[in-house]
């Protein structure tokens, strides 16, 4: 009888915990109903599903690899810079054969196996050459942006218009009235849930965030996991980058800037301690939601002066981990 | 008998298509006058912010030793000291187009034309509303020339009481920021007549977004800067749209250094001003701000 | 100088579960008090309510008559009551002489003075016989190093009631000899002194009366002299208990008579800590590993384990030679090891008892998506044939007795059905009952054909258990002792050298 | 012997593992002698001591959050914040008084106070509010940068001429050849260096970083000494501000940009985990000063193109802390 009273008690505090940040999102939705009607349309929804698509998917993976005790600074650059070269294989590409609809095939996965690629790098440089995460990933970040900037020589790598024409749908079309992007990010989420919490990997990811001496004397391969770990992530940027090259067919020194502290912000306001062990896919959904969510409702309404709309996302994001605050 | 000119070129760092105008023509004036003249040496260097540009005053003075200085200041306030210093060990400054505080640190000015920039949109967006509508703008980030822009828009459409400016978010001068502020605009104002984009990178954010909603209340998006993609549009006449364009060529970054190189080498000096006027750019007279090869 | 301590009516709850439930009795000064019990009886949570680290939920603790409520551990040292945690609570990256003194730093003026903190850490690790430099980062230590910082650490308060929660539950005889004498020098110096273990021929050593709970609650106190060790071990679990060791199986045959060595290690080194071993076990065998503290048995089985920089000659297992990479090969070719340092190594203390038994066998529970109800039927099985003591299967391990953790952490090291297993000190604070429980286990594992490796301070649970005794020095193979000449004595002799 | 010589491997470890960064910058300061032979001179020498004064105080700061297991992502936008307000502040009293050594004077204890006054709050927030470093000061970043686009209005606040002229030797002037920043930050590092060492205060924050609650068991007040270590660095900021001040003579929303980056950056750099618990004032200056070397040897050459200089801080950063690797 204690036990289970002790039970309801402990799964009550968990349970607030962990709907702390829709807490959050519920009471700014409300709020931004109150300011602009239009804000609970399902047009404004979608666009803000869609938009949160990128820095979502992006977040799942660096879920995995928060959780693991790692970070990631790089992701904005890399995908920019993996924008750059997918669009350059494709118009290079697309003068040798005229299927547009191969050549974007072909760019999509190249996409994510560059991404891919990158992380096994990140994962290497770090458990192999044993360096700080944050300094390999800080590297990095000017690394994948100085080459970007190298191949467009500062401007814009824009899209052919023949292939932009066959690709844009993949970002615009819709399915069951829900955006290709938001059922993209619906499914990342959905299998980043599975694995962080159903498989052997994930299981093993948590275990090592949350004392790695004790995972590597319980057999657990510890570096063969944490390359996996960025490796995963590496891919979600692939995804998150095929799905943003058709939106404006373009990359720039300028696409991705700052989306590393989005994704971690979404991860930490989500619940995940910045020291790992322990977070949830679902919670990182919701933080990522929620931030777009801030930034959307400052632009329907005017009732703050401009300047003054980052010290609004500062204070929501604030009072958000305050309700969901440990303990 | 020719002078030996040792000429510093500090400008932003290509973060942004226009920066990147700065530096390929920076670039394109260094190759080309270095060869036509041996007593020149160029050295460029780019800056990612105000305190960057400064330390670069200071290892080009002290390191590269120049005698002439070319800069685009990042910040007009923040390296007013800064470049005052260079010119006080005797160096020849001309400063290009965001002026500094104090004129007197620089013997020479040569500016692009930020009022026109916010003008010639605002006169020309007026005219074809003939005097009403409703309309949006985007601005850049926060900064001195972002503001003088601006100011000089709302001045204009002072002027014209039934144009309604809905709101002007910051969208960074970044494609992707513009989307967004664009697609929420569109949810939020039922009907919009044109839309100041206040620059080409964010004119190409605004029309993706316009082209998603599917509406066509939007008879004008004014980008401004005159990138070369625009600018074929325009030539193409490819979105109606796109009716015209504002000129703020980062060309001028090469007039300025061949100004300053040609002047130094005969140890002339400038004028003390040079304007280099913000036009306004149409169908007719887009060709001559087209430059394919430019990243820009 | 010495102060007398009584407990009324205390009650300690943790959410809603009480773990103590009305705890009354009186430490008159001067005294040695064993205090008994079984794992999780409430003995580590009633001194930490003494010595200031946790607060009563009801009840008063009264010192020297007066009833005092101490917030902090600070308050509780001021009044002469220091506390040496069950538990190692040191700062892994600072120096020993930096954890000693961790909240009462020896200052001049505005400065830290370290020359005199050095000197004083000095002088208390040698008394209890600890010879390393005062500035070596504790992270360099080895379990019982850090067992003997922290009663050094103690010994640099003035204490003048010393709780000592299982101090020697990782010490060898060595050791633990000497920290009998320092408690008998304090004890002539009038302090009052607290000693928990479950080590009873300890207990009945050292105390001159014992106090048993049970369940959280005072059972009785006898003086020490009146009560046999058996009888000690029946007032804690409130039953007759049989013999605490099986009865031994006869030796299996050696390789020598031709049978096939379950693991055969031949020429195994791992500088700086072991130099050329080698053994082999036999299916069904018990092989025990004793030495000194920094003989080099824990560090020889990390080294197998592929944890530590090592060499090899030769490896095999039933008669294939082996190659061991990391303790995932190890395990994929049935090897276990339970590392004697259950908080830094073995337990997952932030995670559930379920994630922590599965850990090394998560395979089997991946088809190819984890299924928690499988996992909680085998943490069931597990809680029920290791006898965990828990209120709730829903709890954290950190939320566990240290005793209840062992037994967890044993639980999960056995949980991939290796054929050889390696036990580092398998009953370190693991009560009598507890303790009887896992030598049978022991030997059922033995019976069943494992090769079983105990490696163990406690000479006597070596004697008690082993077929054959290996006796490590200075990171050699002194000797192995088999079943015949099996003694306390014999072990010691070749341990320490002395064995002419 | 065998015992002698474990130690001595040991140490000889340790001793390698923190000469790391000393070597990195010794061998950047041969490349730079060769690639330019101004690079060893004197003057060039001041210059990037003098610019790494900045971000060499705040580092030192820094490194007291990072041992103590915290991180402040805010204190660019506090910088610039402060920075803004000082002037504002120095100006109006310009107007009132004409004493203008005393409004100086003022201004640059307002920089401290201040500065120590954000962090606190930052400390408050973190200890008695209980939530992530990471999440506070995300939000604060936003924050302070907002307000100061606000009095700024989206511009850049400059101070008056009269005062510049009072101000600027604070930067300009040197003190037995010695620029006065370099003085300054040489003081805040020696300080540090024996805070850190030699006080009980800088003992607790390495006991809190390495296990904190061991810390709290040894009756370490461990949310006052949080609140402190971020207190200590607003006025690492604060003074980092003082000295930026009469540089540059303005503030502007883009005013210290990535400035914390830089921090964190020269704090890991020069050995200190990210994780805490242990790390060291010296490693850090040499890590701040190692990348401002970087960037300066990089001003002195123009072998790269100067799109890839990012690329070069990259591989520089990696490389030097690849030197120095755990164990
Ligand atoms: N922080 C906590 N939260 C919940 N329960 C706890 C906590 N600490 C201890 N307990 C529970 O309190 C009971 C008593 O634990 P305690 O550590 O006092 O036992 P013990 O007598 O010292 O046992 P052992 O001999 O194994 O050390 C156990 O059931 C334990 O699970
Ligand atoms: N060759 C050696 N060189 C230096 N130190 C040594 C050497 N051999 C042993 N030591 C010391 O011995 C200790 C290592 O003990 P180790 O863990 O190997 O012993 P153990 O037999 O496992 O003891 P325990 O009973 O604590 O498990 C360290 O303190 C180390 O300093
Ligand atoms: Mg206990
Ligand atoms: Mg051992």
């Amino acid at each position: 009888m204690v036990e289970g009273r002790l039970e309801r008690a402990r799964s009550f505090g968990s349970w607030l915990h962990g709907v702390g940040p829709v807490v959050g999102l519920a009471l700014l939705c409300v709020a931004g109903t109150l300011l602009n009607s239009d804000f609970a349309s399902l047009d404004n929804a979608m666009n803000v599903l869609t938009r949160t698509a990128f820095i979502g998917i992006i977040a799942v993976g660096m879920c995995f690899v928060i959780i693991s005790g790692g970070i990631d600074l790089s992701v904005g650059s890399m995908a920019a810079l993996i924008a750059g070269l997918v669009i350059l294989l494709m118009n290079t590409m697309a003068g040798w054969m005229d299927q547009p609809i191969l050549v974007v095939a072909i760019g999509m996965a190249f996409s994510v196996v560059l991404g891919a690629a990158f992380g096994l790098a990140h994962g290497l440089l770090i458990t192999r050459g044993r360096i700080e995460p944050f300094i390999v990933t800080l590297g990095t970040l000017g690394i994948f942006r100085a080459y970007l900037t190298y191949f467009s020589n500062g401007g814009a790598i824009t899209l052919d218009d023949s292939l932009s024409d066959v690709y844009s749908p993949v970002y615009y079309t819709s399915l069951a009235g829900v955006p290709i992007p938001v059922w993209v990010f619906l499914l990342v989420a959905i299998a980043g849930g599975v694995i962080l919490n159903r498989t052997a990997f994930g299981r093993y990811v948590q275990a090592i965030g949350s004392n790695e001496q004790v995972a590597r004397y319980a057999a657990v391969d510890v570096d063969k996991i944490k390359v996996l770990t960025y490796a995963l992530l590496g891919a979600c940027v692939g995804i998150a980058t095929l799905l943003y090259v058709p939106r404006l067919g373009s990359s720039s020194p300028t696409t991705g800037l700052l989306w590393e502290l989005e994704a971690i912000a979404a991860v930490i306001v989500g619940g995940t301690a910045l020291k790992g062990g322990a977070g949830s896919i679902a919670g990182t959904v919701v933080g990522a939601i929620l931030l777009s969510v801030i930034s959307n409702i400052l632009n329907l309404t005017s009732i703050i002066s401009v300047y003054l709309n980052a010290a609004v996302q500062g204070f929501v994001i604030i009072t958000v981990a305050f309700l969901q605050r440990r303990k | 008998a020719q002078n030996k000119v040792n000429l510093g070129v500090a400008i932003p760092a290509a973060t942004h298509s226009f920066t990147a105008g700065i530096v390929w023509w920076a670039n394109a004036a260094k190759a080309e006058l270095e060869k036509e003249h041996k007593d020149l040496k160029v050295t460029i260097k780019t800056a990612a912010n105000a305190g960057e540009q400064a330390n670069q005053l200071q290892d080009l003075v002290t390191a590269n030793k120049i005698n002439s200085l070319v800069i685009f200041p990042f910040e007009s306030a923040a390296l007013t000291k800064p470049v005052a210093q260079v010119k006080n060990k005797g160096v020849y400054v001309t400063v290009v187009d965001r002026g500094l505080t104090d004129p007197s640190a620089q013997d020479a000015y040569i500016s692009g034309d930020n009022t026109a920039f916010g003008k010639v949109p605002a006169e020309y967006i007026a005219k074809a509303l003939n005097g009403k509508g409703n309309i949006v703008a985007m601005r850049g980030i926060a900064t001195t020339l972002d503001n003088e822009r601006m100011d000089a828009f709302n001045s204009v459409m002072k002027d014209y009481p039934d144009i309604k400016l809905l709101d002007a978010k910051y969208a960074n001068w970044n494609r992707d920021d513009a989307f967004k502020v664009m697609q929420d605009y569109l949810t939020r104002f039922k009907q919009i007549d044109a839309v100041w984009a206040a620059d080409d990178d964010m004119a190409v954010g605004v029309l993706k977004a316009i082209e998603q909603a599917k509406r066509d209340d939007i008879k004008i998006v004014f980008g401004g800067a005159g990138s070369k993609g625009m600018i074929k549009t325009l030539i193409d006449g490819k979105d109606s749209r796109i009716q015209a364009n504002v000129s703020y060529s980062p060309k001028f970054i090469y007039e300025a250094i061949k100004l300053t190189a040609e002047a130094r080498l005969k140890g002339e000096a400038l004028p003390a001003t040079t304007i280099v006027p913000s036009v306004l750019i149409t169908k007719d007279n887009a060709k001559d701000f087209y430059f394919p090869d430019s990243p820009f | 100088m010495s102060i007398a301590v009584r407990f009324e009516n205390i009650v300690k709850e943790f959410g809603t579960v009480r773990v103590l439930h009305g705890v009354s009795f009186e430490l008159p000064r001067g005294g040695v008090y064993g205090l008994l019990g079984e794992n999780g009886a409430g003995k580590s949570t009633l001194m930490k309510i003494l010595s200031g680290y946790e607060q009563p939920t009801e009840g008063a603790v009264f010192v020297d008559g007066e009833a005092r409520v101490f917030n902090n551990s600070r308050a509780a040292e001021a009044a002469g009551i220091v506390l040496i945690h069950q538990e190692f609570n040191l700062a892994e990256d600072l120096t020993i002489a930096q954890n000693i003194f961790l909240g009462h730093e020896k200052k001049r003026g505005w400065w830290l003075d370290d020359a005199a903190m050095r000197t004083e850490t000095a002088r208390v690790l040698a008394q209890v016989g600890l010879d390393k430099n005062p500035d070596m980062p504790v992270r360099h230590l080895i379990v019982a190093e850090k067992q003997l910082v922290e009663i050094a650490k103690a010994l640099a308060r003035n204490a003048r009631l010393l709780i000592m929660d299982e101090p020697t539950a990782s010490l060898t005889p060595g050791e633990t000899e000497a920290l009998f004498r320092l408690m008998g020098r304090l004890h002539e110096a009038g302090v009052t002194i607290v000693y928990i273990s479950h080590k009873l021929d300890e207990v009945e050593r050292t105390t001159n009366e014992v106090i048993v709970m049970r369940d959280g609650r005072f059972v009785t106190r006898r003086p020490t002299a009146e009560l046999t060790r058996r009888e000690m071990a029946n007032l804690m679990v409130g039953r007759e208990l049989s013999d605490l060791y099986p009865p031994k199986d006869p030796s299996p045959a050696p390789s020598s008579a031709g049978a096939m060595p379950r693991l055969k290690v031949v020429g195994m080194t791992v500088p700086g800590w072991a130099q050329d071993v080698g053994f082999e076990v036999m299916p069904g065998e018990i092989l025990g590993f004793a030495g000194l503290v920094g003989a080099g048995r824990t560090e020889l089985f990390e080294g197998l384990l592929g944890l530590r920089p090592h060499s090899v000659e030769r490896i095999e297992l039933d008669g294939h030679e082996i190659r061991i990479r990391n303790p995932r090969e190890a395990v994929a070719q049935g090897l276990t090891y339970l590392s004697e340092d259950r908080k830094g190594k073995g337990l997952h203390v932030g995670f559930g008892l379920r994630e922590n038994l599965t850990l090394m066998a998560l395979e089997h529970y991946a088809k190819p998506w984890l299924r928690p109800g499988d996992e909680m039927r085998a943490l069931q099985t597990a809680v029920k044939d290791f006898g965990i003591r828990t209120g709730s299967l829903d709890i954290r391990a950190s939320s566990l007795s240290g005793g209840n953790q062992q037994k967890l952490a044993l639980a999960k090291v056995l949980h991939p059905k290796p054929k050889v297993i390696v036990l580092d000190e398998p009953t370190r604070g693991v009560d009598v009952g507890a303790k009887r429980d896992i030598y049978f286990l022991i030997q059922r594992l033995a019976r069943e054909g494992h090769g079983v490796i105990v490696v163990s301070s406690e000479l006597m649970e070596l004697v008690g258990l082993c077929h054959r005794v290996a006796v490590m020095r200075a990171g050699r193979l002194e000797a192995m002792v088999d079943a015949q000449h099996l003694t306390e004595e014999e072990l010691i002799s070749h341990a320490t050298g002395t064995k002419n």
